[in-house]
């Protein structure tokens, strides 16, 4: 996972592998967080929006 | 690349089992079991569920009486090094780096302790020569004085398998060092199991020294992962491309032709340097 | 004395029947955790799993269940990205499907594993090339991804619903829901994919073995559009089982045959990359081994040539053909059957893709290996499927899961005023629920 | 109230929410981690110095020499000496298991007093002293009932100090009755006097044969010194030497043997003969050795006219040409030898007719006393005491006859038959038995007639290390040290060519309170006094050893063994002595009935052989559990032995693969469980030796059948030998 273990090796596999796990986990965690301090935000407003 | 920890040239450690010589005794299955802690149970007739590093397997021509044959076939780990060195079964499938190819000394290790015991290592290798830890091992009182230090034994839920004791290894590195010699004489680093076995059948060297007596017997052209150019000499499914680390040899044609699969009709060594892309 | 809880417009059974129903449920889950807990604390040894063997049932149901729950992330992909709207009628329920799929994969993983506690060290000492990391990365990626999509549904909750906070947050991520749609449906198709690439690199098994592209075996492939394909079919299966045992109508049968016709031609485009991929394998990968493909079908009953046909013909074009074809698409009858045989098919395609891989020897002196599982195998992996009709018992009647059910049941006579009467009222509620169920009785008992 | 809940629910999920962020989670799912990296249960052996200590394995007769690896006091593993002359490093799969033997809970760790009924594992611990002296009083009240015969003891062999310690005991109590256990080594003895006229044993230079004949022997399966034909074997593959196996069953030695011939079970010597006819007939015979140094060359003629390769066709199964080709290759060969004694050869010492006809083969073609070929080794000498005083008690017992009737009229060629007075009862049973280093009530064939017998002798003593199953039905044990633990002398015999003494050194302290076996002796004969006390008068054994050993003890202690690398057997040219083909107590062997396996053919259809696996030890130590791990599923499943059938047979017998059936012999009945074997002839069912203990624990008992309960015993009629190699037997649905 880290490349101070012992047995690191780097090569591509890393670059394509992070890539794509912390690409998916930052919108993921990007989304929530917008979500999370919209809905703050609205209800400080007091407002309800509709659906 | 990883860094090399030697300057000198990478060994490749690997075995050669002389099968007309072996004589299916078990001293090197026993000789592991000593060796490396290998825990036992009450019952071992269960062949699927018991720990045995080196395995020998008893195969048989298939004639009927008298024409009947039957061959041993002792399998530690092969040590594969795969398509491309490192590139193991096993080694490029566990999810957690507990078990890796050195390349210096070409040997699959087990890390017992990062091991979380998935066992797709066990699915990857056609050889069976990965066993899952199903019990705690428990020695009965008493026989826990016997215990090798040198090996750690395995706790419950994980694989183990043979090492080519690379503690053994290491201790001869460490003596080589502490007489300020870098390389090991051939006679240095044997493992158990060619220690022990009494019809002197198992070989054990590096395979990229000329000088070994694994390289001479094999003769094994390193450029297409070590195939052994000796005719009487083959390795277990050569055509998985696998490229194991131990040999077998025999004069017997049967046997050889028992180390690998082949289509109805096909003559054995028609495939044999064709692997899949 | 629930009724608070219960959603406004709807019809639900009275408390004791629903209270039974999740009795029956917990016991079978109860049985499941008692073996699960011998399996911790007692080992592996609890199973019938063996050194041939290492890979079983609960990695069949791993597999199934992903595949199975793979509705989720196809029909999120349709409704979200492609936006088809209709399948909004339908999504909610795929979503806790998936959900309950996935999270049960994850439970059946725990407890799989030689070492549970150590079970972090796949993230911590991930070893990028291996499919199963892969698999748990994105496996956990993505029940996050699930977690999210279920959240807002259980926000929707008539209590939850009025606190602010959680009417805000629910109504904020149903906006963003596109993004984590994608994300999962992108999470998907690798997580789908390593499950495939978990039996397809085993190039030390020639039955699993596959050629690909790059590092990625063709089962890689194979597995994303099956679980496309087929997760659908679970999906409205389970719809309509629901539908059966609350007696209700829950899905117009337009959203169902949208979707349905989907899955058709997902399944038969699967078909047949599927019969590609096998003839392939059988003329040119295996015999380069050094096997002939009948080998593997030739020594006992259970792994025949019938496992071979069985999944693609009667479970792959059978289901397909059924599914395109209005007329048997619109026949409520033909239509089950071959959603049916949808999810027959993916579970026998990931059965034969683990255990048969596991029975074949490779070796030619070795020996064909068969298995059966411990009971304690077999009640952990009933374990997630009580789980699942608990959540699902609990979610239907808490949740507004099918949008249309209102309109599709109307309590009589329908007002909009005399629904917000009834869920005031309280035991004029109860009262119709009575009603009820004499027509859910039967199935629900 | 509602306020108080919601409070309480914030603080619920704040806590969680709290703790979740804090570290501590995180903390405990590592310190989880690393608990199952250092699980209490699992052991973790200490560390400490590496160093090596070597000694002699004395486990089997073979006497290879190893080196013990030890951790500070801890001894580790057990590998081979390399510089050893018997095994040059290699060691078998017994010797590799020693340790779980030194270890094991299997131990005796105290002298025992039976308090229950025989065999009912009750004990009294008591002290070496309390033992003794009442081993002590039970033996001088047999002696003064003026019947010390009635007093005897069986020892696996009566080589070394100990043997001959026991010996001498028994000798200054006046009893003539000291039993050895049975082995080929017995007929080999007998051969060699009834040919040579001399008392010496038989040793093979298999190293340098190039054509090896052997009648059965399981060369590869654990027959003479295992570890040294293991590597003969090796040599003989290097050297393309031949090697022929004459066997009906396809064992470990036949599959490597260059050419393996399946005759009808029992019919080595008609083989053998009908060889020898064809040598002879042919001119294929070394006339400088047959017409040099052999007597009664036209006696052999006469004897062997009968045995024409036809007869032997008949008798064996083979076509006469197969015979007649084989003997054409032994005697064309340069260096041939033949071999006799069947399996490992240490059950029984089997038919001295075929014995000797394989040691006239061996003549015919001059393999005797050259290189390759079969030698005359002297006994070891080294043992030089003085003879002890005997009083008149003792005079007269040793004038009477021995119980088993070994030495003396139909059976001199005989020196001890315990078969015939443990299994067939035949002579009068001992009042009192001693018992070392041997487990007659398991490893004796006919092994419910050996149980009953034994019940009948009053007083029974084992000085067994372990709790075996003739341990288990003694009156008194007293437990000696394990090899690993004591000092001693090992002269090997086990067919090899040169002397060689190995050197048993302790390498750990005694785990229990155990003792020496030659202090045993010393302290008994000390306890009973008089003339006894008198004939041992050494401080303790290892003084008597140092003495006995005088001129090779410096060697012995240096290197662990002494070795006669030089050694030779006299050449013929040089002596007198002349070679006895026939004439005799030699026609009366080689003229003797053949060996018929007992059991009505019409009611037993089939026959039992038993068989050796060199991973099944059968003598006197069980199988450890390493080694009952390395036996095969085609041998042993679950608690059931497998029967070796061959396919044809099965399917004649409707049985299948796999299915429990019951296997009855005229002596017995067992459940075993069906393997279909192409290896076995049709007819012929196998079962192996070492299995079906009742004693020792859980790891090997009641695992399968012990196959000597089904096999009854056959005297052969020239020497007495228990010459059983078989019995007819039949299965039945369970």
């Amino acid at each position: 996972m880290f490349p101070f273990c012992f047995e690191w090796v780097w090569d591509m596999g890393h670059l394509v592998f992070h890539g794509g796990l912390w690409y998916a986990l930052s919108i993921i965690g990007m989304g929530m967080t917008y979500c999370i301090i919209k809905a703050v935000i609205d209800t400080r407003r007091g407002g309800s929006s509709h659906h | 690349m990883k860094q090399e920890q030697t300057q000198h040239r990478p060994k490749r450690y690997g075995m050669v089992i002389d099968l007309d010589k072996c004589t299916g005794c078990g001293s090197c299955m026993v000789a592991c079991m000593a060796e490396n802690n290998v825990s036992f149970k009450k019952d071992e007739s269960d062949k699927l569920l018991s720990i045995t590093w080196m395995r020998v397997y008893k195969i048989t021509n298939g004639k009927p009486f008298p024409d009947t044959d039957i061959c041993y076939i002792p399998r530690p780990c092969q040590h594969c090094a795969g398509q491309h060195e490192g590139h193991s079964p096993c080694v490029s499938v566990c999810p957690a780096t507990a078990t890796d190819y050195s390349r210096e000394t070409g040997i699959v290790s087990q890390i017992y302790t990062r091991c979380f015991g998935c066992r797709y290592c066990m699915a990857a290798c056609p050889y069976h020569a990965r066993y899952f830890n199903w019990w705690d091992p428990v020695w009965p009182d008493g026989m826990e004085k016997y215990l090798n230090p040198d090996v750690s034994p395995r706790m419950r839920g994980v694989v183990e398998k043979c090492s080519f004791c690379f503690q053994r290894y290491q201790a001869a590195k460490n003596k080589a060092y502490l007489e300020g010699r870098r390389e090991l004489e051939e006679d240095e680093y044997q493992t158990a199991c060619t220690q022990a076995c009494p019809a002197g059948a198992i070989v054990f060297g590096d395979l990229n020294n000329p000088d070994h007596l694994v390289h001479k017997m094999v003769d094994p052209d390193l450029k297409h992962g070590g195939r052994p150019r000796n005719p009487e000499v083959f390795r277990l499914l050569e055509r998985l491309g696998t490229n194991p680390k131990v040999y077998y040899k025999s004069g017997r044609q049967w046997v050889r032709k028992a180390g690998d699969n082949y289509l109805p009709g096909e003559k054995p060594g028609a495939d044999m340097h064709k692997s899949h892309s | 004395m629930d009724s608070a809880l219960i959603p406004e417009g709807v019809k639900r059974c009275p408390t004791w029947k629903f209270l039974l129903a999740l009795a029956i449920a917990g016991a079978v889950l109860l049985w499941g955790v008692v073996a699960m807990l011998m399996v911790w604390f007692k080992g592996l040894n609890q199973t019938n799993m063996n050194d041939y063997y290492g890979f079983a049932l609960w990695i069949w149901a791993d597999l199934a269940f992903i595949a199975l729950g793979g509705g989720a992330f196809f029909t999120g992909l349709l409704r979200y990205i492609f936006g088809i709207k209709e399948l909004k009628n339908i999504i909610n329920y795929a979503v806790l499907i998936g959900f309950i799929c996935y999270s049960s994969a994850l439970l059946i993983l725990a407890i799989d594993i030689g070492q549970p506690l150590r079970g972090w060290f796949i993230f911590w000492h991930a070893n990028v090339h291996s499919m199963l990391t892969e698999v748990a990365f994105c496996l956990s990626c993505y029940f996050a991804v699930l977690c999210i999509e279920y959240l807002p549904l259980v926000l929707e909750n008539r209590q939850l619903d009025k606190v602010p906070f959680f009417h805000n947050l629910s109504h904020n991520m149903h906006e963003t829901m596109a993004v984590f749609a994608a994300t999962g449906a992108f999470l998907s198709f690798f997580h789908q994919g390593s499950l495939g690439g978990v039996a397809g690199v085993l190039f030390g098994r020639p039955f699993a073995f596959r050629t690909g592209i790059n590092i990625w075996p063709w089962t890689f492939f194979l597995f994303t559009w099956s679980a496309a394909a087929y997760g659908p079919c679970f999906t409205l299966f389970i719809t309509w089982l629901t539908e059966k045992i609350t007696g209700k109508k829950l899905v117009k049968d337009n959203v169902v045959e949208l979707l349905a016709k989907i899955a058709g031609w997902m399944i038969i485009t699967y078909v047949v990359a599927k019969i590609i991929d096998t003839v392939y394998w059988a003329t040119v990968t295996a015999p380069s081994l050094g096997f002939k493909w009948t080998f593997f079908y030739s020594d006992n009953p259970l792994y025949g040539k019938w496992i071979l046909l069985t999944e693609i013909v009667l479970c792959g074009i059978v289901p397909g053909l059924l599914l395109i074809f209005g007329p048997t698409r619109r026949n409520p009858a033909a239509r089950v059957i071959a959603l049916l045989l949808g999810v027959l098919g993916v579970s026998l395609n990931r059965w034969v893709m683990v255990l048969q891989v596991m029975a074949v020897p490779v070796m030619s002196f070795d020996k064909w290996v068969l298995y059966y599982p411990s009971w304690q195998e077999v009640a952990t992996t009933l374990l997630p499927v009580a789980y699942g009709v608990i959540l699902i018992l609990i979610s239907y009647r808490y949740l507004p899961i099918f949008p249309q059910e209102p309109e599709l049941n109307p309590i009589a006579p329908y007002t909009p005023a005399n629904g917000a009467e009834a869920t005031a009222g309280g035991q004029a509620g109860d009262e119709s629920e009575t009603e009820a169920v004499g027509q859910a009785a039967p199935a629900g008992a | 109230m509602k306020v108080d809940r919601r409070s309480f629910l914030s603080l619920l999920i704040g806590g969680a929410a709290g703790t979740a962020l804090s570290p501590l989670p995180w903390k405990l799912t590592d310190d989880l981690s690393i608990w199952t990296q250092n699980w209490p249960w699992t052991p973790v052996p200490p560390r400490g110095e590496s160093y090596y200590e070597t000694t002699t394995c004395t486990l089997c007769p073979g006497g290879c020499g190893i080196k013990v690896r030890k951790i500070d006091q801890r001894c580790v593993k057990i590998e081979g000496a390399d510089e050893h002359p018997v095994n040059k490093g290699g060691v078998c799969i017994l010797g590799l298991s020693g340790l779980q033997l030194l270890y094991g809970p299997t131990r005796i760790r105290t002298p025992l007093k039976r308090v229950g009924k025989r065999g009912e594992g009750k004990w009294e611990p008591v002290s070496w002293d309390q033992a003794l002296t009442r081993l002590a009083d039970k033996l001088k009240e047999v002696r003064a009932q003026g019947a010390p015969e009635k007093a005897a003891c069986l020892l696996d062999s009566s080589r070394g100090t100990v043997g001959h310690l026991f010996r001498r005991l028994m000798t200054v109590y006046g009893s003539p009755n000291f039993f050895t256990m049975p082995s080929v080594e017995d007929a080999y003895r007998a051969a060699l006097k009834l040919t040579q006229g001399i008392e010496a044993r038989v040793g093979f230079d298999l190293e340098n044969a190039d054509f090896v004949l052997s009648f059965g022997c399981g060369l590869l399966d654990g027959w003479g010194s295992p570890v040294r034909v293991f590597k003969a074997n090796s040599t003989w593959k290097e050297n393309h030497a031949t090697v022929v196996q004459i066997e009906p069953r396809l064992s470990n030695t036949a599959a490597k043997a260059d050419h393996w011939l399946a005759i009808k079970p029992g019919s080595e010597a008609e083989l053998a003969l009908a060889m020898a006819n064809v040598i002879v007939g042919r001119n294929l015979y070394r006339s400088e050795f047959v017409d040099g140094f052999c007597e009664n060359f036209q006696g052999l003629k006469r004897i062997l006219a009968l045995h024409t390769p036809e007869a032997a066709a008949a008798a064996t199964g083979l076509a006469p040409e197969v015979v007649v080709k084989w003997a054409v290759e032994f005697a064309r060969a340069s260096r041939p030898v033949a071999l006799y004694g069947r399996g490992q050869g240490r059950t029984a010492a089997g038919s001295l007719r075929q014995c000797m006809a394989v040691m006239l083969l061996n003549a015919l073609v001059g393999a005797v006393n050259r290189a390759g070929g079969m030698w005359t080794v002297p006994d070891y000498d080294y043992i030089g005491w003085e003879e002890p005083e005997l009083d008149e008690v003792a005079r007269a017992g040793l004038e009477r006859p021995r119980a088993d009737g070994a030495g003396s009229g139909k059976y001199t060629p005989a020196s001890s038959l315990v078969q015939r007075l443990l299994g067939s009862g035949a002579g009068q049973l001992p009042e009192v038995l001693m018992v070392a280093r041997c487990n007659p009530l398991y490893s004796l064939p006919e092994n419910g007639a050996v149980k009953d017998n034994f019940d009948k002798i009053p007083f029974v003593v084992s000085f067994s290390s372990f709790m075996d199953e003739t341990a288990a039905n003694a009156d008194l044990v007293l437990p000696e040290h394990v090899y690993l633990e004591r000092l001693e002398d090992v002269p090997v015999t086990a067919g090899l060519s040169c002397p060689v003494i190995g050197l048993c050194q302790p390498v750990t302290e005694p785990r229990w309170d155990t003792r020496s076996l030659g202090d045993v002796v010393i302290a008994l004969a000390r306890k009973i006094g008089d003339s006894a006390a008198a004939a041992f008068q050494w401080d303790d054994y290892e003084a008597c050893l140092k003495e006995t050993l005088e001129d090779k003890w410096d060697t012995l202690e240096e290197r662990g063994f002494w070795y006669d690398a030089e050694f030779r057997p006299p050449a013929w040219e040089d002596g007198e002595g002349k070679f006895r083909l026939a004439g005799g107590k030699l026609d009366e062997v080689l003229q003797a009935d053949e060996i018929v396996p007992a059991g009505d053919p019409a009611k037993f259809p089939l026959i039992l052989v038993p068989y050796d696996s060199i991973r099944l030890a059968h003598d006197y130590i069980g199988d450890p559990p390493f080694m009952i791990k390395a036996v095969g599923d085609d041998v042993l499943k679950g608690k059931d032995v497998c029967v070796q059938i061959n396919p044809a047979t099965a399917r004649k017998f409707a049985v299948s693969e796999g299915s429990i059936v019951q296997l009855i012999t005229p002596v017995g009945k067992a459940r075993v469980r069906v393997h279909l074997d192409e290896a076995v002839m049709p007819g012929v069912l196998y079962v192996p030796r070492g299995l079906g203990h009742t004693a020792y624990d859980a790891y090997l008992a009641g695992k399968g059948i012990n196959v000597n309960a089904l096999i009854g015993s056959l005297e052969d009629p020239a020497s007495g030998f228990d010459a059983a190699w078989g019995i007819r037997a039949k299965l039945a649905k369970v």
